[in-house]
């Protein structure tokens, strides 16, 4: 073959070639546009909804804590001769009488006060206003008695209902019997909108308050990102080393034989086990057998952690299969021992990829629901918990609580709410690993 | 017990094991003309070691008995006369007298003879408390002194260091053992139960899953037929894996060789927001878009798609799994040696030859590795399914068709309202458990033909 | 460690999961000496499940139920050591159909409903395959809608409701011919696949199965209706509207009784336990006009409720025998 | 061919020209001026006032030169001088290197090879090249060789594929040594085995320029004697750059030599010339070994 | 030392031996026969039958050899004859082959090397090694070569540690071209300067024996003397062995030359002697260049 019939040859096939390459060039972008493109599609969709729900209508109200109503004795003051636990007896008592006190009637009168010619009844005013409102004055009042008779202002949170009436979100052509709230009552809001009383208030409340079903208004996610975050650090500081010690030991230390053959299989095998699954076995082992507490963040953590451990094992073995040999025997040849050559050099050739194993295996855990059905964190937890042992929520059992909440006007976006926190807590986790790998990776 | 005091004293033993045989060491060959075998580091993490280990078995074995001990002392201070009661009561009253020496959640007054066994309970509790510390720090230093003496030039130390971090990672590994036993343990006797409902044959060959709701004293009501689930996992989870190994792929291959890096320091971390997006949203993302965005286009083609079917669950799975191996196949494609990708290139290969031909097939074994991952989550999914897929367990080859897989099957029998004892709950292990055995299968398979492929570069 | 649990711990269904989360919520507020229960869902199944796994500080001490516990789970309660099972009913829960607002009415009968989703239906005295497309082809008076329903899967308590209250009610009238028993049985729990969705999970789902069809007829809790009037309409069964009143008299025929149960065991122990549970039952919640009722909770009679404290009070324990 | 007995003059060392230090030419690119010895052999790559800089540090300036046709050009200078770098400018293997920046011009048959409309990959399957490290893909021996012919599409039928696979690896006078184990890894062959596999891989596809960066260096003296002669023969068609550190070497195999240092092309001339009567000191300092 | 004054002796090419064909001695392991040569130089290291298999493949067939102390062993012989894989053997490198079996016996100072109570890491640490192929991690230059200082503990400061990368870099000759970029990565170097840093590497643990795999086959005639001239130096300490392509190097730094051939040790002795009157045929005939 001469020169010039083999660059004939070459030529004739460059064309296709070349036709080919851009072929592939053009999938590899359309794979990242679908792929960007449906992060952009659900981002859309998490945020339309969701965004809403970080404003709720919220009354200003002058309240007087009218004595006539809130009818209690002063507050106890510890004699010298009391004990304490006969002094904590009398306080509890007393705020149980501040309980009993009918704070419904105050509000109704704050309300009435502001809007003087309604011709709302007092059930329908007071379905205009979040429930759990008799408990803040209540609570005003434990910690200040000295309110009493005096006129303040406050802020309560609207209904649900209300909430959704002056968004919106519900048709306000529908008829009387398809609507929440009564004719009256939607008046009134609409009224108290209008002067100024009710205004569209950024929800604090959301990141401060806990769960609540009674006053589904003011229920916030302070105890489930608390739950979620001691669970995600119980899975971090488990997972990650566990995953990638064992992946180190049975990529470098470990003789081929069958039981490391069956030690891999197994690995990879239970990353397909159903999750629910690692819920049964948590039960079982860990508050069962370790008699962990129930609804505690550890044990939760702990089941997650035992799901995640496959993730992360076997994509650190992935990262650690590529590591060219010519490094390993670089090291070992200058009398570094295994250990050594592994840890000082492999496995920092490896980080990055250890890092996305723990971007997403973290993920995982950070959304998963279904394990924590069968160790009691499936519920409904109104408290922040202190510690990782205190009963808990997380954020994917908040969201899908609300999610199946039969207000589904209000919790539609509340839902999405939730997910965009719980986006931005994986964000945030996410952001400090991903800076940890673009810095290991120049440096590689 | 103040689980401070405890740590504060192993990490004071800690220091102080360390510093004392780093120095140690260190001062036996003061100017470098004697060598010592290992570092003085070594010889600090070995005292460490050494230090820590018996103090820790006290406070393991306290964990262990203390519990025991104390009852052992409480009821020897209890009158005869509670010591008579049931067991139960026997327990709600030691209970109370340990709420009652903890001063907390106390109901009603305490009696006397309470009081005073919970007075007794308080300062035997203290007073093993400090005895335990004591011992602890006592063995500490005791060990501490032991592990000072050994140290001497020719002291192994780095070899045995080695070895206990070998232990700890044997340890590691032995976890995953451990889980899969705890699973197939807590899997199989719920099992065997069901199976003693269900014979095997109807369960595994059964063509129709209908197990019906459990109805008092009926036993097995309902069919158990495997195969409609077990076909609509597959179907769900190879439509994910078309989807999600093409664009997963073709990502992580754009990526790593044609783009900048600008580009994908920020392209990769965007795609792999899909993983942590919770399953439930995309279960929503299913039904409200994709779902009727599917039926729209069947219905343009003549095809009869559903919105809720096999397809749009494994389409938005797919989705959420293409991190899995985009993400991951990217690290690995990027620490295939330059040499490999000079050397092609350098024939005058394309970038595409050279990453089809070269970089790909030396990959390899990694990429299989992510793309396991990322079929064990299509299998192991349920919130999508349950949203997605129409949960409708029947045999149907077209993937417009809606259907059910085992998994969510399995949450779905596990959290309804069926009676835990039935069949139709306990089908749940039985399922859980063929699932186990079936990707066992699968990935047995997987690993040989890994070794097979495997190419191994310099 | 010795320190015992001080927080009730409930879980199981997720029908009565709002009821008791309110009735925690205020029980919190109400007793500041005790601190909020805990209620965990999972099923009801799932919930008996943790409730029988034993005594002790890490099972729950409170087990939802949205049917009465059965048999075979008071057995494994007992072998597992919980021997003083405290059942307490708290009320009923309607089941009615809905479909969406912007539909026509309807009215419907079982024998509708069983005709629109069995397999195989009676024309002329002979068992054939379901021919109906349409709800007026069943019956003149039903709208001229195709059919589609979205039923509870079979992991539901309401699925029991629904196929005992409405497909057995509705195949008596169908005219089927002369069928043993296991005909029967078989002609009543074998459903068409074309038109019937079964929806395992919960409300929410079924409404966005609504949502996706509109022509979709569904079977919702009747609390869930309730608060999603402006996108639905309730169907009427055998001529009664379902409602508050209509359940709780007795004339709608499809609703079920809602129940938890009490580990005894663990009263006293865990503190507030006693009082979790006369709260709940008082007037200001389960009662006639209380909370529950607002949040959707069909409150039973008060002598009921009174028979039911009183059972709990003097520790009335279920036994094999009393749910056999 | 007249010019075979040219060569021929030339390897009997027979002076025919002078040797013109780099300064006193190629001071701007300019077509017309040529060294003498290109105006006789016709010129097949051209560089003009090519630098390489690898992120901000320079490391080759302003080289000028001229790589006659179907003759060898060898490049010497000490280790670190900018060899490999020029070297890989002529297939554009610098591309491939983050933060290196090719200036200047470099020409093969007169087209540009930078210009951006021009197809790399055709430019690459007719300058080959082989590496300075041996990097043989993780692939089988055979697959190793054949990979080139493939993927140009070089062979018609498997028959033809063996053929190429077997003549290379002859040529490459590895053959003997790999013939029982063509299916067996490339990796696993020993350093000079390697070596010779990319010699081989390189040579399969034919390529019209052939740049070889050491290619002995793993070599013993009689594999080294084989490459040589296969260099002398590949000459006879096509054009060869080889860099070596070799001064023997570069005197036996080549016909003009070209003297880096610290990344200037110092001189280059006839090889006969260079190594007689050097023009630069740098140059005669380097060849007699009294450098640095 | 009186060592010093014989080893100049036979620097200056004095035979004072017979050579010995390896045929005729060790037969089997026995430590009472020794080349006349070990018996005058203490040997450091010994080897008997040593076979190497890759896998079903031998490699390397029953090599016996005594390396002297303080003195520099060449193995010479065709690429693919053994070389690097007996090489390997001596600080257990074949361990982290898959696939690769050794048997027979070496010891180091009388200790067996492959007995499974040693600790290689620790015989590593004693023997050196320089790959043939240039590996350096990839970390900055200065990292690369404090590697083994910091993880053997040589170091007690920052600046002891200076000292030692400065050191092992002159010594390696590599330390002008580098100064200025201690802390750019190593791959970034040219071929023979990533060689000379793999030898700085080496060096700088100051191990007993050092074994190096062609160490100057990417490096200049310049670079190449001064590599030279470092064994030189070595050698007055350590025990050396050095594969090797060129005749002349290894009649230029080695006491002692052994020459393989196909896998076996054909034969072995003084370097002289093996250059000037070789024992086999073979031997002469590779030499001479004859071979093939
Ligand atoms: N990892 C391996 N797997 C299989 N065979 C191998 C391996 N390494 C070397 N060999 C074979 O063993 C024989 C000896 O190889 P070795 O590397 O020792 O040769 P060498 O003498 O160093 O040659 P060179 O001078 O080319 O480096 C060769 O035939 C080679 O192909
Ligand atoms: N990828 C790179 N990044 C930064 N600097 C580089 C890179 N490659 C080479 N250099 C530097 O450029 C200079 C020239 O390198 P080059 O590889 O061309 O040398 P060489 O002449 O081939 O030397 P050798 O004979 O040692 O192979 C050297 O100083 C080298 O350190
Ligand atoms: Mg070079
Ligand atoms: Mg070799």
């Amino acid at each position: 073959m001469t020169s010039n019939e083999r660059l004939a040859l070459v030529r004739a096939g460059l064309s296709a070639r070349h036709r080919r390459e851009k072929r592939f060039r053009f999938y590899g972008i359309a794979a990242i546009v679908l792929a960007l493109g449906f992060v952009a599609m659900l981002f859309a969709m998490i945020l339309s909804r969701g965004l809403p729900a970080f404003t709720q209508a919220t009354f200003s109200l002058d309240v007087h804590f009218d004595p006539a109503i809130v009818k209690v004795d002063k507050k106890p003051v510890r004699s010298s001769e009391q004990s304490p636990a006969e002094y904590a007896k009398e306080i509890s008592a007393w705020e149980r009488k501040v309980t009993m006190v009918n704070w419904n009637k105050v509000i109704e009168a704050a309300v009435r006060n502001a809007a003087p010619e309604t011709t709302a009844n007092s059930r329908e005013i007071l379905s205009i206003v979040e429930t759990n409102a008799r408990f803040e004055l209540r609570d005003m009042f434990v910690a200040d008695p000295a309110l009493l008779g005096k006129t303040v202002p406050v802020r309560m949170l609207a209904s649900a209902n209300a909430d959704n009436w002056l968004k919106g979100n519900i048709d306000r052509s529908l008829p009387d019997a398809q609507q929440q709230l009564r004719d009256p009552a939607r008046a009134l809001a609409d009224q108290l909108m209008a002067e100024g009383k009710i205004r569209n208030a950024f929800a604090w409340h959301i990141f401060t308050n806990v769960d609540s079903r009674s006053a589904p208004a003011s229920a916030g996610l302070a105890g489930a990102f608390v739950g979620s975050l001691y669970m995600i650090l119980v899975v971090i500081v488990l997972a990650v080393p566990i995953g990638v010690m064992s992946a180190v030991y049975l990529e470098e230390f470990a003789p081929k034989n069958r039981f490391t053959d069956l030690i891999e299989v197994n690995i990879n095998n239970l990353a397909a086990v159903p999750s629910i699954v690692f819920g049964l076995l948590g039960a079982a082992v860990f508050i069962n057998y370790f008699r962990l507490p129930l609804s505690a963040p550890l044990a939760g953590g702990l089941v997650l952690t035992l799901m995640t451990l496959p993730t992360v094992i076997i994509a650190t073995r992935s990262a650690l299969r590529a590591v060219p040999p010519s490094l390993r025997q670089a090291a070992l040849g200058l009398g570094a021992s295994k250990t050594q050559t592994v840890f000082h050099h492999v496995l920092p050739v490896t980080y990055p990829g250890i890092l996305t194993a723990t971007i997403i295996g973290v993920a995982q855990a950070l959304g998963e629901t279904a394990p924590l059905l069968l160790i009691g964190m499936n519920a409904f937890v109104a408290q922040v918990p202190a510690t990782p042992l205190d009963q808990s929520s997380a954020l994917p059992v908040q969201i899908f609580l609300w999610q199946g909440n039969e207000n589904r006007n209000f919790f539609e976006a509340r839902t999405s709410a939730a997910i965009i926190v719980l986006l931005g807590l994986m964000l945030t986790l996410n952001a400090i690993a991903i800076f940890l790998r673009s810095k290991l990776e120049k440096r590689a | 017990m103040n689980t401070a005091i405890i740590a504060t004293l192993l990490l004071v033993l800690l220091g102080l094991a360390y510093q004392t045989g780093w120095s140690r060491s260190r001062r036996l060959a003061p100017a470098g003309e004697t060598k010592l075998h290992s570092r003085p580091v070594y010889h600090g993490a070995l005292a460490a070691i050494w230090t820590l280990v018996p103090a820790l078995l006290i406070f393991a074995l306290w964990a262990l008995f203390g519990e025991t001990a104390s009852r052992a002392y409480l009821l020897a201070q209890l009158p005869p006369d509670v010591l008579a009661l049931g067991s139960a009561e026997l327990e709600s009253t030691l209970r109370r007298i340990r709420q009652i020496e903890s001063g907390f959640g106390v109901v009603g007054d305490a009696l006397p003879w309470e009081n005073q066994a919970a007075q007794a309970l308080r300062e035997f509790s203290t007073l093993t408390y400090a005895a335990v510390i004591a011992a602890a720090a006592g063995t500490g230093a005791l060990a501490l002194w032991l592990a000072n003496r050994r140290i001497s030039l020719r002291l192994r130390a780095r070899n045995e260091v080695e070895r206990v971090v070998s232990a700890a990672m044997i340890t590691c590994s032995v976890v995953a053992i451990l889980t899969t036993a705890g699973i197939v343990a807590s899997l199989l006797f719920e099992a065997l139960r069901f199976f003693s409902f269900v014979s095997p044959i109807d369960f595994f060959f059964g063509t129709v899953w209908n197990p019906g709701f459990s109805t008092t004293g009926q036993g097995a009501a309902g069919e158990y037929g495997l195969l409609p689930l077990l076909w609509g996992t597959l179907m769900v989870a190879s439509i994910a894996i078309l989807v999600a190994l093409p664009i997963g792929l073709m990502t992580a291959i754009y990526l790593t060789q044609y783009a900048s890096q600008r580009t994908r320091s920020t392209v990769k971390p965007v795609i792999e927001i899909l993983a942590g997006i919770p399953t439930i949203v995309y279960g929503f993302f299913a039904l409200v878009t994709v779902g009727p965005f599917l039926a729209g286009v069947g219905d343009t083609l003549g095809i009869d798609i559903r919105a809720t079917s096999a397809l749009t669950a494994g389409i938005v799975m797919g989705i959420m799994i293409i991190p899995f191996i985009s993400s991951l196949s990217d690290d690995i494609i990027r620490q295939v040696p330059r040499a490999m990708r000079d050397g092609s290139l350098g024939l005058g290969a394309t970038q595409s030859e050279t990453i089809k031909r070269v970089i790909l097939p030396a990959a390899l074994p990694g990429i299989v590795g992510a793309f396991l991952l990322a079929v064990s989550r299509a299998i192991g999914e349920t919130m999508i399914v349950v949203l997605a897929a129409g949960n409708s367990p029947f045999l149907r080859l077209n993937p417009g068709e809606p259907v059910s897989t085992v998994t969510v099957t399995i949450v779905n029998q596990l959290t309804g309202d069926t009676d835990f004892a039935s069949p139709q709950s306990l089908v749940a292990f039985a399922l859980g458990l063929t699932l186990f055995i079936m990707t066992l299968i699968l990935n047995v398979a997987a690993l040989y033909i890994v070794r097979r492929y495997r190419e191994q570069y310099e | 460690q010795a320190q015992s649990r001080d927080i009730i711990q409930i879980a199981g269904s997720s029908t009565v999961l709002p009821f008791s989360s309110i009735v925690a919520e205020e029980f919190g507020q109400a007793f500041p000496e005790f601190k909020t229960p805990i209620v965990g869902s999972g099923g009801t199944g799932g919930g008996l499940r943790q409730f029988c796994a034993g005594v002790g500080e890490n099972t729950i001490d409170i087990a939802n139920a949205s049917r009465r516990i059965r048999a075979g789970e008071v057995e494994a309660c007992n072998t597992a050591g919980v021997n003083k099972i405290l059942e307490v009913q708290i009320g009923y829960d309607g089941i009615v159909f809905a479909s969406s607002a912007q539909r026509a009415d309807f009215a419907i009968e079982p024998v509708h409903v069983f005709k629109a989703i069995a397999a195989q239906v009676a024309v002329d005295g002979k068992l054939v395959d379901n021919p109906y497309k349409k709800w007026n082809e069943i019956d003149a008076s039903l709208p001229d809608q195709p059919i589609a329903l979205a039923i509870p899967a079979s992991n539901h308590g309401t699925r029991e409701v629904f196929q005992e209250r409405v497909i057995a009610e509705g195949a008596k009238a169908a005219d089927l011919p002369e069928l043993s028993k296991e005909e029967l049985e078989k002609v009543t729990t074998s459903f068409r696949q074309d038109v019937v969705v079964e929806i395992a999970g919960d409300y929410t789902e079924t409404l966005a199965r609504l949502q996706s069809n509109q022509d979709t007829i569904g079977v919702f809790g009747l609390s869930f209706y309730d608060q999603n009037r402006d996108t639905l309409k309730v169907a009427t069964v055998s001529g009664v509207t379902p409602s508050l009143e209509t359940v709780a008299a007795g004339e709608y025929p499809v609703s079920r009784p809602l129940f938890f149960y009490v580990k005894g065991e663990h009263i006293d122990v865990v503190p507030g336990i006693a009082e979790f549970v006369e709260f709940y039952l008082s007037d200001q919640m389960a009662g006639l006009g209380g909370t529950l009722e607002a949040a959707g909770l069909i409150p039973a009679p008060a002598e009921e409720i009174a028979e039911v404290l009183a059972n709990f009070q003097e520790g009335k324990v279920i036994t094999v025998d009393d749910v056999k | 061919m007249n010019e075979n007995t040219q060569l021929e003059a030339r390897e009997m060392h027979m002076p025919t020209e002078k040797i013109v230090a780099r300064s006193d030419l190629y001071e701007m690119e300019s077509s017309t001026v040529r060294t003498p010895d290109a105006e006789q052999r016709p010129v097949r790559v051209t560089a003009r006032n090519v630098s390489v800089f690898y992120g901000p540090k320079q490391s080759l300036f302003d080289v000028s030169i001229d790589i006659p046709e179907k003759a060898v050009t060898a490049f010497i200078g000490p280790s670190g001088c900018g060899k490999s770098t020029f070297l890989r400018c002529f297939n554009r293997m610098n591309d491939t290197i983050e933060g290196c920046r090719v200036t200047g011009k470099i020409s093969l048959d007169g087209g540009d090879i930078y210009d951006p409309a021009l197809d790399v990959v055709e430019l690459r399957a007719r300058v080959g090249m082989v590496f300075q490290k041996p990097n043989p893909f993780p692939k089988s021996i055979y697959e190793n060789v054949a990979y080139g012919p493939r993927i140009h599409g070089l062979a018609r039928s498997k028959a033809d594929m063996d053929a190429i696979v077997e003549s290379s690896l002859q040529k490459a006078s590895l053959w003997n040594e790999v013939k029982d184990r063509l299916h067996e890894p490339g990796t696993g062959l020993s350093g000079g085995q390697q070596q010779r596999l990319c010699i081989a891989r390189a040579i399969a596809v034919s390529p019209e320029v052939i740049l070889m960066d050491e290619p002995c260096s793993a070599l013993d003296p009689i594999a080294t004697a084989r490459i040589e002669e296969l260099i002398d023969e590949l000459k006879q068609n096509y054009t060869i750059v080889i860099v070596t550190h070799s001064m023997q070497q570069a005197a036996r195999v080549s016909q003009r030599t070209a003297f880096f240092h610290l990344g200037n092309l110092v001189e280059e001339g006839p090889t006969d010339l260079i190594f007689t009567s050097p023009g630069e000191k740098r140059t005669q300092d380097y060849i007699t070994g009294r450098y640095g």
